[in-house]
């Protein structure tokens, strides 16, 4: 490739990324360079920015044509936009956390690190959106989980965060080991790594054996990209880890990073598995021959992750679970396989964006304060911050899925693929519906903490102003998504066409 | 007659004037009362009168729409009806103006009047439905006010405990009503008794579908009108103000069973076996209670069995096809039963006890009283020339044609057995020397007496109204245009008359011999039956048998009930609770901490997905 | 050269993926379990090698992927043993069955 | 006033109260009663404007309301196949029902001035939300809509139950938070089976393309579906084994919660049952008739027989609410008019009554500090109204002719003597019970001789006596004048009639 091809190449359409790396790389040097009694945190002002600007630059690329450079491995199509838009808002909202972050122990020294690092993950899981190559689809991730181990770490003299990014770390590897020896089976039976061409190659696919080892490849797959989505059977972490974090390192983990693992989970399965046919052409392809086990993970994650949620008494270590069944949630849209499969799941993914955010500003503020992370420190929140207290109320009740907030509409759309599915999927979303139930005991056990039970102490919260934006979004969101969620749909609807762009 | 509707909202009006204002009138609530009443007895007469040279008159508005079936409400004046009207607000006036001097000084008198209005209203009610629905709604509401006028002393717990069994007793008779009703519905398509007895006529209700509804309305007469098995409450009923006890518990509400099945007596007629069963349970009833009203001590609760004895005896008559013999009876103990509890109540307002033990010699105290009692007794006991004897006659010769030889003789008993208890309680309380000590006895006031001495005419002369002598102008009214109720008046044999002077009078002198002149022992009897003697005042041990079956079977059950509540539904919450928890556990304890366990359960899971896939899909296909 | 059959070297792969997963579940020295996961990673590489010349349809991806694989696998381990290192520091083990400090 | 927007401003119009209240201070107690009070009474003259309108003879149909709200997306981009309307409407049988809601709610925002002790901003801002919450019920015209606001009426019942409530209060709360929880997951799962099936949520349309055999939907699954729609409904009713957690609800939460709880929540089962239970399933329902026959003598027999032996007044209540209930099955069970007729007076009759006696154990209890009726006696001597009126409502409870509880179990068991005589004989000794363990209990508390503790106590005054005249008179009303109320309900009867017939 001469230097003229490489000018001729449609950069504009990365520049969501360039703007990003651009500003990692501005924040390396002025961490580097500006004298350190100079506070960091309008670094983290800087970032926050950025990825505004990515946002809008996002969003300008809105409603065009699907686009490609360097040979399709990075690509923009409507399924990328609009998984880039829930990450940069999470993103931007995790951002908006840590600058108002501040543990009695401190990260100031390394504070910069802190936002370069969050942009870099940013960039990874941005990476792996516009993937349509397995190497940067791999790259993506892997940007996303480095950054992310030492994320986890990043209170150094924390022995919890050290542990949790430890485990974090060797989990993390395990787990990258199984997908990429997946990959590989799936790299060696095409001999390609670009996702459309094996797809093409595999719709053809009719030797058995070929198909037996694809279906393990598959299998591996799955069960390695399960860590990012905290899912069954690849799910145990995630307490140890979310509880040992930062905060707002938590939150992003619970989010980005969990959005990120099902946009490259949809994105290999569909294109991949979506087309490998079982017996020669036209037959059923594997994805759909390998509902059943997309289902059992699904029911296992659901049924762990809430049940197991009961018996926390630790707020983070509950969200975890919590979050470990949302992500069975998702995966019960996904293995549904219905037409409104992507609407359902970035809405879904956009709502608990929103709840889950919110949930862990607040979190936030609480277990600064009192320097814990347990449930019972919420208690009698509604005396000490009546405001705060109904604002986890809300988001608490979207999470549990309620009617009136995102995460009930969230929910009906996941019951409504799952039912309309051919064939109908009762059991699974009757193990969704109940343990949803089930659910209703731990989040409603938080809210019994905070408004029936007298407060320990009864000094003043305050709230940053980055929590409060956090709040106002998350709040102000849930509900108008629970009422008006066609704002989402129309926006869905009339700007992105992701099943007629995905396979372009 | 069209305006006979009004007849029974007057007392209505009086219950709510009452019970909104009472508190700010005080004793001036008697005069709402008796004012009201008056109006309506007033209309009764006139609607009386009217109803002789008139035919039956019927209005009805429409009450509830159930998609095309439309019920009706109200009202009738037919013989029955015009007559019970009468009754009902002449005996509910005499009691109002009674309660007057009665009640003096009681501080919730003007509730008393306002429970005595909603009874009155309810009674007029029952007695002018046009339909078994409305009579049944009535019939409630009777019970209604008999239960709060029961209950009026609410603080003795005796009062409340009556109370109680009268309202839960009654109901269980009421069931049996409502059932029957229900069925004679769906049978007919109507609740009006007219179009009742159309299809009965018709004959296109079965036979044994007119046997059960005709027996399971008997039920709720049993319940109402205190027949056996259903007796028990109404001895306990005279835990209330004596008024009550004349007004309710004599004169007209356990006479409503009576009425009901008067009422309804084309459909009894249709059933042979509903016919007997009525004559049956009358007859045992009247002899019974008789038996028990022998060896009680308390003025009022010898009244009551006696009442008990006597509703038997209409019973009786009405189940032998002596439809003008039970009416009549009906007409003629409401009198001299009103009469004799207002007697009784004169005495017991005089003496301060209802315990006849402690009585005596009280004829030359209450002048006026004790004769009007001696009259009450006499009529009661079925002495020539008094009402009673023409009543009771009646029933007698209806049962002997109607084919019940047993039961005519159980009625002579009967009939003996009253005559000598009636008057054992009047040797007892009037003659002889006082028991106990007695201070202030004195006659009860006029607004008292005047009521008794009306209802001692009555008692006497209303017996000529249909008489085999100066022939039955009652009879011929009554099924005057409904040839299906019978003869006018039965002709009997002679002795039957005879017979019947004769017991009575025995009965009377055996009683003088005991109580009056004291020449044979009173334990001359007793003494011989030591055991019986002991059932018998025990009331038979009916009361005891109850609790030990019926209410400690539902007691059992109800306990029974409550361990499947605690230990079966509660168990099976508990049990899914806690396995849902004991996962949540398990789970909890799998989440070791060891990071190498996480790694090895995530590889644990596909390898079983692995090995799953390999068995099913790949190898196994 | 080509009288080793392509089915050994993914046995190869599949034996020393194996190695590496049994030293990564199993040791205890956190180092150990770093190096295991190398281990692992590494038969990846085998893997695409492999595929890269005697796959379906043979080509140069597979050995880009192999270096990509190697780059980011260094990266990972230097985070994880920086990651020990505070570790150690603040614990003054390198035990991975003593961090248990959050569990159930 | 456009006459479309009235149901929308009735049923979201205590929303207003709720901002109002939220920018009080929480030191202005007066006003804070005041504003919960008057936000009630929009909805209630509304809903009696509405009735006005339907005496007047005019049709009901002209509230209805129906805009389109959510599309859920499917395939072709451009036209939505799965959509759900905001649609609101009343029939006969809704308007009743939101009379009564109404009524009640304004009653039990007077209640709750005297019962609630503590922090009446947080209570009123739930209670309306409540309110809102349960006319939305009975005016949403889809299944999506009516489970919004079923759940919607969940969750300020949980904080009203745990907050303000009694000894054991948290425990009731999640009792009721988990039985309603499951019973509206499986009402979840159906109305989204049927969704997902039929591509409408409308129950008008539900009823057509159910009621085609030749339809998307099996017979089996139809009565799988019915079954499952049971058990939703049997938890909110409550019909046994699924009962437990409303004792728990009934004697621990505040009187005016209690009011509104068993007046109108758990009438939503019954709405339920009868409008998509009957009107979307009818062959289903005819099918299991005789089993909901039997469940409903169950639950009469059942609850009257433990009612018996409760040694607590409002376990008492509790029990005879569940008896109650099994009249409404029973009516429900007959198929025929004077059965659901009857079911449905039941369930207005039950409504003002519960409300009444629960009133008044809240009155009884804030004088008394117990409801244990051992404890309690001879009450009639100190404050005879309060007995008075307690009485009355156990004898309108017990059905005495002249309330509305006559004229509903007459209709209903009238309704079942002609399908099933024998069942409807056993239903009989319920009558009995009923009047047994009323009596019992309430004269174990009125009557009897006084004790010498509550010798002091306080009649029912001012305000208090507002919620006892208004419910005891509307009892009358119905009791007396049964066609006030049956006169809404005939189109309503005759369009599930027709439902079954064909």
């Amino acid at each position: 490739m001469s230097l003229e091809t490489f000018q001729q190449l449609n950069w504009s359409i990365m520049t969501p990324e360039f703007i990003i790396l651009g500003v990692i790389a501005v924040l390396v040097l002025c961490d580097l360079f500006m004298p350190k009694t100079l506070d960091r945190k309008i670094l983290g002002w800087v970032g926050i920015a950025a990825v505004f600007a990515a946002m809008a630059a996002t969003a300008a690329m809105v409603g065009g044509p699907v686009q490609s450079i360097l040979h399709d491995t990075f690509r923009i199509d409507s399924f990328s936009l609009a998984f880039k838009l829930l990450l940069l808002c999470g993103g931007v909202l995790v951002l908006f956390l840590a600058v108002s972050y501040e543990p009695k122990d401190g990260v100031e020294r390394y504070q910069a690190e802190f936002y370069y690092l969050f942009l870099a993950a940013l960039l990874g899981a941005m990476v792996m959106t516009s993937s349509g190559d397995l190497i940067t689809l791999y790259i993506g991730l892997e940007l996303l989980s480095i950054t992310s181990y030492i994320l986890a770490g990043i209170r150094k003299f924390h022995l919890q965060s050290n542990e949790s990014a430890m485990k974090y770390v060797i989990n993390g590897g395990i787990s990258t080991a199984i997908t990429l020896f997946g990959m590989s089976y799936v790299y060696g039976l095409t001999g390609t790594t670009n996702l459309l061409e094996m797809a093409n190659k595999l719709v053809t696919l009719a030797n058995s054996n070929h198909v037996y080892l694809l279906t393990l490849a598959f299998l591996m797959l799955v069960v390695g990209l399960a860590f990012k989505l905290a899912a069954a059977p690849f799910h145990m972490w995630a307490p140890d880890v979310y509880q040992g974090a930062p905060t707002p390192v938590t939150a992003f983990l619970s989010v980005v990073s969990k959005i990120a693992g099902f946009v490259i989970l949809i994105r290999i399965l569909l294109t991949v598995f979506g087309f490998a046919a079982t017996k020669g052409q036209g037959s059923m392809p594997i994805l759909y021959d390998m509902q059943n086990y997309l289902a059992v993970i699904a029911a296992a994650t659901m049924i762990i992750g809430n049940v197991v949620a009961l018996r926390q008494t630790d707020i983070k270590r509950m969200f975890a679970y919590s979050s470990i069944a949302h992500a069975g949630y998702l995966l019960v849209a996904l293995t549904s396989l219905t037409t409104n499969m992507f609407d359902s799941i970035w809405f879904y993914l956009l709502a608990y964006l929103l709840m889950n955010l919110g949930a862990f500003a607040i979190i936030q503020v609480i277990t600064e304060k009192a320097g814990g992370t347990a449930i019972a420190d919420f208690a009698g929140l509604y005396r000490r911050a009546p405001v705060l207290a109904v604002a986890m109320g809300i988001l608490l009740i979207s999470l549990a899925g309620f009617p009136g907030t995102a995460g009930f509409i969230g929910k009906l759309n996941i019951f409504l693929g799952a039912f309309y599915a051919e064939p109908a999927h009762y059991v699974l979303a009757s193990i969704m519906i109940a343990t949803t139930v089930v659910s209703y005991f731990y989040y409603f056990g938080v809210m019994t903490q905070m408004f029936f039970r007298p407060p320990a102490d009864d000094s003043k919260l305050n709230i940053p102003f980055g929590i409060l934006v956090v709040l106002i979004v998350a709040v102000v969101g849930s509900i108008l998504l629970g009422i008006m969620p066609n704002i989402a749909f129309d926006f869905m609807q009339n700007n992105l066409d992701i099943i007629g762009d995905f396979f372009k | 007659m069209e305006n006979a509707w009004l007849i029974p909202l007057f007392p209505l009006l009086s219950f709510l004037l009452l019970l909104l204002i009472g508190k700010r009138l005080r004793e001036a609530s008697a005069y709402v009362g008796i004012l009201l009443t008056l109006a309506s007895l007033v209309f009764s007469i006139l609607v009386l009168f009217e109803r002789f040279s008139e035919p039956t008159y019927m209005a009805k508005v429409n009450w509830l729409t159930i998609g095309e079936v439309h019920l009706t409400a109200g009202f009738e004046v037919n013989q029955l009806n015009a007559l019970m009207l009468f009754i009902v607000s002449l005996v509910s006036f005499l009691v109002h103006t009674y309660s007057k001097g009665y009640m003096q000084g009681d501080e919730r008198f003007h509730v008393f009047y306002a429970y005595l209005g909603l009874f009155t209203f309810a009674m007029l009610g029952l007695v002018i439905s046009p339909n078994i629905l409305q009579t049944y709604i009535f019939w409630e509401l009777v019970g209604v006010g008999s239960f709060l006028l029961i209950g009026f002393y609410f603080y003795k717990e005796e009062a409340k405990a009556a109370a109680k069994k009268a309202f839960i007793m009654t109901r269980i008779g009421d069931v049996g009503l409502f059932i029957g009703m229900i069925l004679l519905f769906w049978q007919t398509q109507s609740f009006e008794y007219s179009e009742i007895f159309k299809a009965v006529e018709a004959g296109s209700v079965s036979n044994t579908m007119i046997t059960l509804t005709a027996i399971l309305i008997f039920i709720g007469a049993i319940g109402k009108s205190g027949q056996f098995p259903l007796h028990t409450w109404l001895p306990d009923a005279m835990e209330g103000p004596t008024p009550v006890s004349a007004l309710i518990h004599a004169a007209t509400m356990v006479a409503a069973g009576v009425y009901l099945v008067a009422a309804l007596f084309p459909l009894f007629l249709a059933s042979k076996t509903a016919l007997l069963t009525v004559a049956v349970i009358g007859g045992f009833t009247a002899i019974f209670a008789a038996s028990i009203g022998l060896v009680q001590t308390d003025i009022k609760r010898v009244l009551a069995y006696s009442t008990v004895s006597q509703l038997g005896y209409m019973m009786l008559a009405l189940g032998c096809g002596g439809y003008v013999a039970g009416v009549f009876h009906l007409m003629t103990h409401a009198f001299f039963k009103a009469l004799l509890f207002l007697a009784a109540g004169s005495v017991i307002h005089a003496v301060h006890t209802q315990n006849i033990e402690e009585m005596g010699g009280l004829w030359k105290k209450l002048k006026l009283t004790a004769p009007l009692f001696l009259i009450g007794t006499l009529a009661i006991s079925g002495v020539p020339g008094l009402s009673g004897f023409f009543s009771k006659d009646e029933i007698l010769v209806a049962a002997w044609e109607g084919g019940h030889p047993v039961l005519f003789l159980l009625a002579l008993i009967a009939a003996f057995m009253t005559a000598f208890y009636m008057f054992r309680l009047f040797f007892m309380v009037f003659t002889g020397d006082a028991r106990s000590e007695q201070r202030d006895v004195n006659e009860s006031p006029s607004v008292m007496t005047l009521p008794m001495v009306l209802l001692g005419i009555l008692a006497v002369v209303a017996g000529y109204i249909n008489t085999p002598w100066f022939g039955s102008f009652l009879g011929d009214w009554l099924v005057d245009g409904n040839p299906i109720l019978g003869a006018a008046h039965i002709e009997g044999p002679a002795w039957i008359m005879i017979a019947a002077t004769v017991v009575s009078l025995a009965g009377i002198l055996f009683a003088y011999f005991i109580y009056g002149k004291r020449s044979i022992a009173p334990d001359w009897l007793s003494g011989k039956g030591d055991m019986l003697h002991t059932v018998v005042s025990n009331k038979y041990y009916i009361d005891e048998f109850y609790q030990m079956t019926v209410v400690a079977i539902v007691t059992g059950f109800s306990y029974f009930l409550r361990l499947i509540d605690t230990f079966l539904v509660e168990g099976i919450v508990k049990g899914v609770v806690g396995f849902v928890q004991g996962l949540g556990r398990t789970g909890a304890k799998m989440q070791s901490g060891q990071v190498q366990t996480y790694g090895a359960v995530a590889f644990l899971g596909l390898a079983v997905l692995a090995v799953i896939y390999a068995l099913t899909g790949g190898y196994l296909r | 050269m080509s009288s080793v059959p392509a089915s050994a070297f993914l046995a190869l792969a599949l034996i020393l993926f194996c190695i590496g997963l049994y030293g990564a579940l199993t040791k205890r020295n956190t180092v150990i379990v770093l190096i295991s996961i190398e281990l692992m990673l590494n038969a990846v590489n085998i893997n695409l090698v492999t595929f890269s010349k005697y796959g379906v349809s043979p080509s140069i991806n597979g050995q880009v992927f192999a270096l990509f694989a190697m780059a980011v696998a260094a990266a990972e381990a230097a985070v994880g043993l920086a990651i020990l290192m505070a570790l150690y520091r603040n614990k003054k083990t390198v035990h991975i069955d003593e961090m248990n400090e959050m569990k159930h | 006033m456009n006459l479309q927007s009235i149901l929308s401003i009735l049923v979201f119009s205590p929303l207003l109260g709720i901002i109002v209240l939220a920018m009080l201070p929480k030191t202005q107690e007066k006003a804070i009663k005041a504003v919960g009070f008057l936000a009630t009474l929009p909805p209630l003259i509304l809903s009696f404007a509405v009735y006005a309108h339907f005496l007047a003879g005019k049709s009901l149909s002209d509230f209805s309301v129906s805009v389109p709200w959510i599309q859920f997306h499917g395939i072709n981009a451009q036209e939505p196949i799965f959509s759900v309307s905001y649609e609101l409407a009343v029939s006969g049988f809704q308007l009743v029902l939101v009379v009564l809601t109404s009524v009640v709610s304004t009653l039990a925002a007077i209640g709750a001035v005297t019962f609630i002790k503590k922090e009446w901003k947080g209570y009123f801002m739930l209670f309306l939300l409540l309110v809102t919450g349960m006319l939305g019920v009975f005016t949403a015209e889809n299944l999506i809509l009516f489970f919004i606001f079923f759940e919607v009426t969940l969750i300020p019942t949980f904080f009203l139950i745990g907050k303000w409530g009694y000894f054991e209060k948290e425990k009731a709360a999640y009792s009721f938070l988990i039985y309603n929880g499951l019973g509206s997951a499986v009402l979840l799962i159906v109305i989204m089976i049927l969704f997902a099936k039929t591509g409408t949520t409308n129950i008008e349309l539900l009823k057509e393309i159910v009621g085609d055999p030749s339809g998307p939907l099996s017979a089996d699954f139809k009565l799988g579906l019915f079954i499952a729609l049971l058990v939703a409904f049997g938890v909110k009713l409550p019909i046994f084994p699924l009962h437990s957690w409303m004792l728990r609800v009934h004697v621990q939460a505040p009187p005016s919660v209690v009011m509104i709880h068993s007046g109108i929540l758990l009438k939503i089962g019954a709405y339920g049952l009868i409008r998509f239970g009957m009107g979307i399933f009818p062959n289903q329902f005819e099918k299991l008739a005789t089993l909901i026959a039997i469940l409903g003598l169950i639950n009469l027999l059942y609850g009257a027989f433990l009612a018996f032996i409760q040694t607590d007044f409002k376990m008492v209540l509790a029990y005879s609410s569940i008896s109650h209930m099994g009249i409404v099955l029973i009516g429900l069970a007959a198929m025929n008019e004077a059965g659901i007729q009857g079911a449905i007076f039941q369930v207005v009759s039950h409504g003002l009554i519960s409300a009444l006696l629960f009133f008044l154990v809240g009155v009884l209890y804030e004088r008394t500090e117990t409801s244990l009726i051992d404890n309690l006696g001879g009450l009639a001597k100190g404050m005879p109204l309060a007995a008075g009126f307690l009485l009355a409502g156990a004898l309108g409870s017990l059905g005495l002719p002249g309330m509305s509880g006559f004229v509903s179990e007459f209709m209903a068991f009238l309704g079942l003597f002609k399908v099933q005589p024998w069942i409807a004989a056993v239903g009989t000794i319920g009558i009995i019970m009923t009047a047994a363990y009323l009596l019992r209990a309430v004269l174990g508390m009125t009557y009897g001789r006084a004790h010498r503790e509550f010798d002091g106590v306080l009649d029912l005054r001012g305000v208090e006596l507002v919620p006892v005249v208004v419910l005891m008179l509307l009892i009358v009303l119905i009791g007396v004048y049964p066609s006030v109320l049956s006169s809404p309900l005939q189109a309503t009867l005759e369009t599930i009639m027709l439902g079954l017939g064909g």
